[in-house]
């Protein structure tokens, strides 16, 4: 427990970072704010009551913990283009983004580490070279590009994809009862199959570009950190005891293999993330990174602001998940704390 | 006495990038019930790739050129996988250097010597675990109940090497391989580790290969000595008979290279030359461009085994 | 034999193995070539309109077609290449320098300035990169020189981290301490002794990394941050052809597409053969 | 008494470590007291982590100490920083061979700089032919041939590698050389040339040496006198004959004892068993033998046995001794 505890509070400084960075970011705008959310009607006594009233004309340490303030209560501002607080609107569209993103890392994982793992045991055969070429030229594919190419495959040649048109078709379907957010387990709970079913088809192509970007390097670390413990001493050691090459694979080999590959997890969702924009973008997922992008281009700043923030409390959140998979894993990692 | 291991005119090739090197030729030798053999020989003379290919756990990019290695009465080269793997770990064992990497990083200590019991020994399920702590007694490893749940990084190279004793004697072998079994080990534990090996073959008339580059190490522990330079075995003698009597020149001088409580340093010879590139054509033998005794019937093939007594040969025209 | 001569046999030895690292060489060059003569290459004026010719498909006339206000694609993804591959370079030599630095700083001489640059990278690092660098343009202002400069910092982790564990892994290698009995004060210590030897492994890293810049910086103007219309690039042509996937006007995504396809691919094939040249297992 | 040329009082090096435990120290060097005659050749001997390799960098002033004094001629070496020191003209006059020839020199240098290097920073040697002379005498000096001069490390044998080293350091002429296990890493054969050429140098330059080794079989090859560290602390320092014939310490007993040796075959000769006690925060009024030792008793672990002298240069830091 004890260092549960400690990887906990191990998350602190890097929030207070992200908290530090949003801030500044918040605060390098060029131009005035104050006139900016005072609207283009303002005159300069309406300029200086919204300054007064957003507190800008304070010295910015104080400026740094109301904004620390505003967001203990959860408080991340109006958005312009909704009119509503943005805590709301991102709220709201998260589930989607997350759901998009799970199942693109499970396709990803799924796919990656059997991949990587058989062309490892199997080191320069065929099977290995594909691996490598076929991982090559996945990552060498922007996933907008992939995402755009996907669509006019399976959609407009082949028609055998539903029309990008995000999560669900509205005018055939009716969204599944809100209870997690997530389309298919609500519509699980529901025990809607039709609806699932057509959940599940709108997921699959956005699931496949955005999981492709992430196959690559859980690929290339799976073959090389399985090369790696394959070629170990304690490899070694199992097969002079004469153990079976199942559990050497898997009990020595692979257990081994899979701390590189948890560590690259951190990088992985840090792409995941950040390309989930782009794919809603595409596929006119109602998810938040299609909100940013909207945000973005009208400059929407407090938008802007809560949508990187709160991503960058997700990551932290998943790095920590992945650090503590590190310590089941690896009981060094335990001793250390 | 009956011969636990016997390797005949052994050649072995590692095909590379850069052309074939002839790491092992025509090496011969053999290992009694419970005999100890050392195989003595500096960096590059072979002596590891034998050890390996005596298990049958040779690189990728090694070939079999002749030769037989035959162990009890199995014929290692000709046998399949299955039958190598089970042997290894029953009959035959084998301990490695640097002992801290050669163990399961991620995995206790105590789990890893019953992968090799439930393997190998046929006990039940819930034996196992008593088996395994009694596995780490015999080697005398203080509190083994507690060890038995340590992590290795958690023992010191010392206590990892004796766990690593602990599982390669955990089914009673015939034949026990160490491979520098102590390098990196400081010399206090080096003897500490040095006498359990020794005690542990005496009491269970177990054979046992030491592969060192000590020749001071050998000479105190093992019955007979095995002397290779360049891949070749240039001399086999007992112990007392190839340190007071080297016959090969090459023996002698590492002899005289190696330190002893006795040496000055006036008295310390440095062999001249260096290691032939393996790669290249090579003379019948191959300390004759390095051998201060050379004469023209050393270039002449086949280099024969000379034998001084019914113990002692040597693979030198000229022998001292 | 030189050092030279011998690390010519290994270029010799990686290149003649890897006959694909040759042809990613070559490919990369004719794209410089593009950025730098892109104007006097490309068959038209990249932002030359012709209503008489919107939307033609790809034919002698036009090799790739044209776009909806009739712009040969051709030309405009030629000429796009100047600003797509100026943004990554410019962004990975500047966090290359700046990442060596800092790394080299925090290894070599530990304690505070290794805990202030590890905090501040670590910050970086708390931030999925891509979202950082939206949030960056966003705050400073949509200029291509901003998504440099996004690009730059979103980088500069990679080449401190990698720096900086070199660094700390030599600063204790006889041949630095040795250098350090021989009178070299700390700035010649790294300067001669320890940069020179890290740069190798640096430049693979940078390679490695050039196609990740690309496409951090095509992604960012693919959702329309910092280029702006009508300057070719190949982010927002993409982005600019994505409307006409439902009608099939497929040339006006796929050749921008597959012209940031291409470099990436070449600029990851480069990293993978510098990688192998110098890994020491092959080098034998 | 002459003066010695190298005397160092109370040398101790703690390092702070891990940050849970609060103020936690690592006690490398504890309190070291050590003397070189000039011309002298002294070994340092100890298991791995007893601090040698610490004392080796406090020594040649790498690290700075925590406390404790270095004076070289009875100048005292530690009034200025490490860093400082780099630039002072008593740098020339330390010099260290490292260990593992392979990763002591610098692999983009060609031989020739390796050895030139220390020239132009601590002699200022900025003439090319000056410095052409000096390092063919000194690469001469090692039995360097001189068409590998040209040459960089990975194109050397370990052999050559380990003489480059030697070279480098003997070139400014120092007047303590510091040789860290300088034969570790090589083979028997190439051991004994090394070793040869280490005797004929200091007969000839007339150095002092100060060998670090974990063979003592090694060590008495070249010294007159051996210190005995163990766990960051002397515990015994004696002329070598004597150290071998008549060891006061337990610990220095069961070394001895330890050596691999044909002569006394099957003899059974006292083992010590175990691992070290911990580095961090020892009981200062513990000895560190303590619990490892066969002698010890009650009194080792209330009373920390001070270094007292049992013969003309002869010392051990043991109640029983």
């Amino acid at each position: 427990m004890a260092f549960l505890w400690k990887r906990l509070l191990g998350t602190i400084p890097s929030l207070l970072g992200v908290i530090v960075v949003t801030f500044l970011l918040s605060h390098a705008l060029p131009g005035d704010p104050a006139a900016y959310f005072a609207g283009p009607a303002a005159n300069a006594a309406s300029i200086a009551e919204v300054r007064t009233k957003l507190g800008l004309d304070q010295p910015l340490p104080v400026q740094f913990l109301r904004y620390v303030g505003d967001l203990a209560h959860g408080d991340l501002g109006n958005s312009l283009t909704t009119g509503q607080a943005v805590t709301t609107d991102l709220l709201q569209r998260l589930p989607a983004s997350l759901e998009l993103t799970f199942y693109a890392l499970v396709f990803a994982v799924a796919l990656a580490i059997p991949m990587g793992v058989w062309a490892a045991t199997k080191p320069d055969s065929l099977v290995d070279h594909l691996c490598r070429a076929s991982v090559s030229v996945a990552a060498a594919f922007p996933t907008f590009f992939v995402g755009l190419l996907l669509v006019y495959i399976f959609y407009f040649l082949l028609d055998i994809a539903p029309e990008p048109v995000g999560r669900l078709n509205e005018i055939l379907y009716t969204a599944p009862p809100h209870v997690t957010g997530a389309y298919t387990l609500d519509a699980l709970i529901a025990g809607d199959f039709a609806t699932f079913r057509a959940c599940l088809a709108q997921l699959v192509l956005p699931a496949i570009s955005l999981g492709l970007f992430a196959l690559a390097p859980i690929a290339r670390i799976t073959r090389a950190s399985m090369l790696q413990a394959l070629g170990s001493d304690f490899t070694r050691t199992a097969r002079a005891g004469g153990l079976p090459r199942g559990k050497i694979l898997i009990t020595y080999a692979f257990r081994n293999a899979l701390l590189p590959v948890s560590n690259v997890l951190g990088m992985v969702f840090s792409f995941l993330l950040g390309s989930n924009v782009l794919i809603e973008q595409v596929y006119g997922w109602q998810g938040i990174g299609a909100y940013a992008v909207t945000a973005v281009l009208a400059s929407d700043y407090a938008a802007v602001q809560g949508f990187v923030l709160m991503m960058a409390v997700l990551y932290v959140l998943l790095n920590l998940l992945v650090d503590l998979l590190g310590t089941v894993i690896d009981p060094r990692v335990r001793f250390e704390a | 006495m009956t011969a636990q291991l016997t390797i005949e005119d052994f050649s072995l090739v590692f095909r590379t990038r850069h052309g074939t090197v002839r790491a092992l030729e025509d090496v011969s030798l053999s290992v009694e019930r419970g005999e100890i053999v050392g195989v003595v020989g500096e960096s590059g003379s072979g002596k590891s790739v034998l050890a390996y290919a005596v298990m049958g756990l040779q690189d990728a990019a090694a070939r079999v050129q002749g030769g037989r290695i035959l162990f009890g009465g199995l014929d290692m080269l000709g046998a399949g996988e299955q039958a190598l793997a089970d042997v290894r770990g029953r009959e035959l064992a084998m301990i490695f250097q640097s002992p801290r990497t050669a163990l399961n990083p991620i995995r206790k200590v105590g789990a890893q010597i019953e992968d090799i019991l439930r393997e190998h020994a046929n006990l039940p399920s819930r034996e196992l675990r008593k088996h395994a702590i009694a596995a780490l007694a015999r080697v005398r490893i203080p509190d083994p109940e507690r060890r038995y749940n340590a992590y290795p990084f958690e023992l010191s190279g010392g206590m990892c090497q004796r766990v690593m004793i602990a599982m390669a004697l955990a089914c009673s072998p015939f034949l026990l391989i160490a491979d520098e079994p102590t390098t990196g080990l400081d010399v206090t534990t080096q003897a500490v580790i040095m006498d359990l090996i020794r005690d542990m073959s005496r009491d269970q008339r177990m054979s046992t290969l030491l592969i060192t580059h000590d020749l001071g190490l050998a000479g105190e522990y093992c019955d007979r000595i095995a002397v290779m330079h360049a891949g070749h075995m240039v001399e086999i003698a007992p112990v007392e008979e190839l340190l007071s009597r080297p016959a090969h020149p090459y023996t002698r001088q590492l002899l005289a290279a190696t330190p002893t409580p006795r040496s000055t340093v006036e008295g310390l010879v440095s062999i001249p030359g260096q290691l032939p590139d393996l790669r290249r054509d090579l003379p019948p033998c191959r300390f004759s461009a390095r051998c201060e005794r050379h004469v023209a019937l050393c270039d002449e093939a086949p280099l024969p085994w000379t034998s001084l007594s019914a113990t002692h040969l040597v693979r030198c025209r000229v022998p001292l | 034999m030189s050092r030279a001569a011998t690390l010519g046999r290994n270029i010799g030895h990686a290149f003649g193995e890897n006959r694909l690292t040759l042809v990613a060489v070559a490919i990369l060059l004719v794209l410089l070539v593009c950025a730098a003569f892109g104007t006097a290459l490309a068959p038209y004026d990249p932002l030359m309109t012709d209503s008489t010719a919107k939307m033609s498909p790809p034919s002698g006339l036009h090799l790739f077609g044209t776009d909806a206000l009739g712009r040969d694609i051709l030309s405009r993804v030629v000429v796009a290449a100047r600003l797509d591959l100026g943004m990554a370079i410019s962004a990975v030599v500047l966090s290359f320098v700046l990442g060596l630095a800092l790394g080299a700083v925090a290894g070599y001489f530990g304690g505070w300035a290794d805990r202030i640059i590890g905090r501040l990278m670590d910050t970086i690092m708390a931030f999925p990169l891509f979202v950082l660098a939206m949030g960056i343009v966003a705050a400073l202002g949509n200029s291509v020189l901003n998504i440099i400069l996004a690009t730059m910092i979103i980088n500069l982790p990679f080449y401190c981290r990698f720096a900086r564990g070199e660094v700390n892994v030599r600063r204790e290698m006889g041949y630095v301490e040795a250098a350090r009995m021989g009178g070299n004060r700390a700035l010649p210590v790294l300067v001669n002794h320890i940069i020179p030897n890290i740069l190798p492994a640096m430049m693979v890293q940078a390679s490695l990394n050039m196609g990740w810049a690309i496409l951090n910086a095509a992604g960012l103007s693919f959702i329309g941050l910092g280029v702006r219309p009508p300057t070719p690039e190949w982010g927002i042509m993409v982005s600019e052809g994505a409307s006409f996937i439902i009608s099939g006007e497929w040339w006006t995504f796929v050749f921008p597409g597959a012209a940031l396809v291409l470099a990436v691919f070449c600029f990851n094939l480069l990293g993978d053969g510098l990688r192998d040249l110098l890994d020491p297992r092959r080098r034998v | 008494m002459t003066q010695p040329l190298l005397d160092a009082r109370a040398l101790t090096k703690r390092y702070p470590v891990g940050g849970g435990k609060r103020g936690a120290m690592l006690h490398a060097v504890d309190a070291v007291d050590l003397t070189i005659a000039p011309g002298e050749c002294v070994g340092l001997v100890g298991e791995s982590g007893c601090g040698k390799s610490t004392l080796v960098r406090l020594l040649a002033r790498l690290i700075d100490p925590t406390s404790g004094n270095i004076f070289l001629d009875g100048a005292d070496t530690t009034a200025v920083s490490q860093a400082r020191f780099v630039t002072m003209p008593d740098r020339a006059r330390i010099q260290v061979v490292f260990q593992d020839p392979s990763e002591s020199l610098n692999p983009s240098f060609r031989v020739f700089d390796s050895i030139a290097d220390p020239l132009k920073r601590l002699l200022g040697v900025r003439d090319r032919d000056k410095l052409a002379a000096q390092v063919h005498r000194a690469a001469e000096l090692v039995g360097l041939p001189r068409e590998l001069i040209e040459r960089y490390p990975h194109q050397l044998s370990g052999g050559q590698r380990a003489r480059v080293g030697i070279a480098r350091a003997i070139v400014v002429e120092p007047s303590l050389l510091i040789l860290d296990e300088p034969t570790s890493a090589l083979d028997v054969s190439v051991q004994a040339i090394i070793l040869r050429l280490l005797a004929d140098l200091q007969a000839r330059l007339g150095m002092s040496y100060l060998f670090v080794s974990h063979d003592l079989n090694v060590v008495r090859l070249l010294c007159s006198r051996i210190v005995v560290m163990y766990l960051g602390r002397v515990v015994e320092v004696a002329p070598t004959e004597e150290l071998f014939t008549a060891p006061r310490h337990p610990y220095t007993r069961a070394l001895i004892a330890s050596i691999p040796d044909p002569a006394r075959r099957g003899e059974a000769r006292p083992r010590l068993d175990g691992s070290p006690r911990s580095p961090i925060d020892p009981d200062p009024n513990t000895c560190r033998f303590y619990g490892r030792c066969p002698t010890g008793t009650d009194r080792c672990a209330t009373a920390m046995p001070e270094l007292l002298r049992f013969g003309e240069g002869h010392f051990a830091a043991c109640h029983f001794a």
